[in-house]
């Protein structure tokens, strides 16, 4: 997922990072095809560089040369909502048809079955960045019709479609899972499978997803991760194994 | 004329147990902010040894640090937007508070990242509401009604609302500050200024008391006037496990290993007597944690200075 | 993991020419921002040279930076909060454009500072509009209909609203950037950040181009991120009359003397044609200046650095 | 007027100062009873102690050894905004009988007879300070029964009273002249005179006002300013004589 993560990131991108995965994705995407990243944390750091893998987003590695430091307001006004977000990277507990994430409760909200996090700057990501990567591995209980909560928007929902809402981002553009990736319709923004690991077959996807999933004509099939590439993750970038 | 520069006429240095004995109330709004930097443990350990009861606790990141509170007893509502132990998992004390009302009930109040950072910024302002192009999509307005709406009168868009926040006290935790609490922060800044400006009160507690000459040596460093502060209490240390940069850097391996410690209210009880209720302050509990200084005191990366001549 | 501290790979350094002949068109809404320091003259005589046309002039304080634009003709409005000479009297160009048309008819949008403030905020923030608590008992609002109310949807109390200010371009001077416009400014900050945030383009004047790895080494001293930055010019004594702090000091006396050269029409144009239109760029301007650089240099005052270790 | 405007200020008085007298009478009152004035200027310095008299709001010499530096935005919303200010000092082309302020235009708006510079941060001192000081030379012309533009709204209008507006601060409590000083009457906020110079009698200071001058029955008389206040003044704080 790392890898294929990193890959959708392009060189000079703004990246709202996230810890864990995310995290791993730029900075792998920075050791290869991307080095020019700009990584952007909610805590406030600027063009962080860090020199060790950030166990939280707050991280005092992530002020140690950075670019800068702005107050969380500023990350929020003038960034986020500021229109300055390239990319944003969520997860979530749970991601449904329409690219809705929840990562507020399973069950009902006065109920909860589990109860989640929260949005953190989630919602915000999902409404602000221009596009945004959701990295989740898949399986039939993370990938319902319907969310139980919609922490952050996705395509369209019982409140309507980006468009109606006025969004001014592009939400989830690619959903990067353990075993292919998924991308909104251009036409309704349900999901659909576009590309596929060597490792996995259509039907095992189509069996971890909670909709009828359809797949694109053009399906992509991936190549294994380079030797380079896993040796990066494991020896450089992730080598006490927090997140592999 | 006069230089007025390194004079100090009126100190309000006093130890951490008088400033909250005399600034944080039963029944009280606290806050006590840091993005993962500079939250100040210290003084939620005060509160909990003093028995504070009732409060409305708010945060961005609840964390460690209002877990323990809750643990203790001390709040009955959370105003909060990420609920978690970064990176490790839940936070467990503040489940079962919310869950089972265990050891008393607690009431949520929930916003995101930015309604958090909106409501600091209107009670700055002193604003009753601030805007914010959020939330449309989201359920959260639905299970907020403080959450609402405006509409723009050049524009006629409707935009989300958030209520100001004004908490009637607010602690924040600095590398450094004058005796008048004319305080400096490098590193993240957090909505450390936001939720200063919006209290009623404020403690400022540092890990160095600095002569007023080594603040006016760089005043672009200031975040927060020292006339707006109530209290100063220099408390080193005060931020463990949350770090000061280059002071001491963020205890991972505590963030680890509270997990097992909250997840079983009676253990966590027994930290809570032998770690805060059993100590008489900061000094005391860094007595109890040997080796801690050495394995977290931060290595030296000094930055060149600037010049404030013309 | 790989630590990218000094690569520079995209450099923005251009000369203050190119920077205004690609990025400043006639008809276009231009801020030089700069609250008496670092106001960006040597981009002003530059936009004078090359003529432009039509513009839409914002700043809260005009200062002789517009006076001196609005009398070569380059502005057909004025967007402003307090039009005139500090301490010393009235923006003589800025009142015969006003009052006479000379030499092109004026328009001007009248605010207060917290009204301009508000409106940078609001562009740097995209929203359409800004709260304040302002106005009320003042005939502004009746001579700018632009100046409207919004009603709080949680007190129902009306307050005053400025609409988003979204300059086409906007241009700050700083002390220092690295070649990515990554910006570093100590001393008064202004409306910078702002106006920055909220421009479609910007062009960041520095006194020093320095290494990536000096903004690195001290990221809280960056106000204005290189990601939103168009183009880098290095333009030493480029806010001259105006100052830089730890650089050189305002020329108090070019202040006051401006009263005179602006007072007489046809003295202004000779003084346009010697030190703007006669001279190719800052630093042929610097060379008709002799003892300019003596008499202001800044003295050193150079405070300590801090720790960013961890 | 730069000594009475210096009695107006008690120590540890957090003050919005302007340029010209009123920086004069700060420092005046720093280097005499109120050592811990907190000087906050709207360009930003906080806490300034400037070693020569500033020229204008922006002198560099506010920033060398002060307190802080806030940007324009924290300054108007959390300082003054925010009823962090109790004391702003203002100036004016005309006071009227209300405490109304005139710093915009001479005449009509669109034709003016003279046009000012306008508000600056005025507007917002005159509705959030907890209580302004007024320092302006007394004349028939600058103190007319109602200005010619409310640029900075005093006790009453024709939009109302303060409590009508709902305004916050304290507005223009004390005007110091150079013949007397001014204040609201409690009852209708009519400027009334409550004392005055030994130099001066009430008949002059009527004369020098546009509205029947209602006088104090207290009417104090203020001593000569001492030897050492001028000793201050004329060789300290403004030894090239800028401004007296």
């Amino acid at each position: 997922m790392a890898v294929r993560a990193s890959k959708e990131l392009h060189d000079g991108d703004v990246v709202f990072v996230g810890i864990g995965l995310p995290n791993l994705a730029c900075n792998l995407a920075r050791a290869t095809h991307a080095p020019d990243l700009v990584l952007i944390y909610e805590s406030g750091a600027v063009g962080a560089v860090p020199d060790r893998l950030p166990v939280s987003i707050g991280d005092p590695a992530l002020v140690t040369d950075s670019l800068g430091v702005a107050s969380m307001a500023d990350i929020f006004q003038f960034y986020l909502q500021g229109g300055r977000i390239q990319v944003g990277f969520l997860g979530g507990a749970q991601v449904d048809r329409y690219g809705n994430i929840n990562s507020t409760v399973i069950g009902p909200y006065d109920k909860p079955k589990v109860r989640l996090p929260g949005s953190g700057g989630a919602c915000e990501i999902a409404i602000h960045a221009e596009r945004v990567i959701v990295v989740a591995p898949l399986s039939a209980r993370s990938f319902p019709a319907a969310v139980d909560f919609v922490t952050s928007p996705g395509h369209a929902g019982k409140y309507g479609t980006r468009k109606q809402l006025g969004l001014p981002g592009g939400g989830p553009q690619r959903i990067v899972t353990d075993v292919g990736v998924l991308e909104p319709s251009p036409d309704d923004g349900e999901l659909e499978l576009v590309g596929i690991y060597p490792s996995a077959t259509v039907d095992e996807v189509r069996s971890k997803v909670g909709w009828p999933l359809r797949v694109r004509s053009d399906l992509e099939k991936y190549p294994p991760p380079t030797a380079e590439e896993l040796r990066l993750l494991r020896e450089v970038l992730d080598p006490t194994h927090l997140y592999i | 004329m006069k230089p007025a520069g390194s004079k100090v006429v009126t100190s309000k240095v006093v130890t951490m147990k008088d400033a909250v004995a005399r600034l944080v109330r039963d029944g009280d709004v606290v806050v006590i902010e840091g993005f993962t930097h500079l939250i100040c443990f210290a003084a939620a350990h005060e509160i909990i040894r003093q028995r504070r009861k009732d409060l409305t606790i708010c945060r961005l990141t609840p964390d460690l640090v209002y877990d323990q509170l809750i643990a203790a007893g001390c709040a009955r509502k959370l105003v909060f937007s990420w609920a978690g132990n970064p990176g490790v998992g839940s936070l467990h004390a503040l489940r079962r508070a919310i869950e089972k009302g265990v050891p008393v009930p607690l009431e949520i109040e929930e916003y995101s990242h930015f309604g958090m950072v909106a409501r600091f910024s209107a009670g700055a302002a002193k604003l009753p509401f601030w805007p914010l192009s959020d939330y449309r999509g989201s359920d959260l307005p639905a299970v907020n009604p403080l959450i609402r709406t405006v509409r723009c009168p050049y524009t006629d868009v409707e935009l989300a609302t958030v209520p100001a926040l004004n908490p009637d006290v607010t602690i924040i935790h600095a590398q450094r500050a004058d005796a008048e609490g004319n305080a400096q922060i490098w590193g993240l800044y957090g909505v450390q200024k936001e939720a200063a400006f919006a209290a009623k009160r404020v403690i400022m507690v540092v890990e160095e008391i600095v002569e007023s000459a080594v603040v006016r040596a760089d005043p672009n460093r200031t975040l927060i006037p020292g006339f707006i502060v109530d209290a100063v209490v220099c408390e080193p240390w005060g931020a463990h496990p949350s770090y000061a940069q280059g002071y001491y850097d963020r205890d991972n391996d505590f963030y680890v290993a509270w997990d097992e410690v909250s997840r079983d209210e009676a253990r966590l009880r027994s930290w809570l007597d032998e770690f805060v209720h059993d100590v008489a302050d900061r000094a005391a509990y860094m007595d109890k944690m040997p080796g801690l200084r050495e394995r977290l005191k931060a290595k030296p990366r000094f930055c060149e200075g600037v010049n404030y001549g013309f």
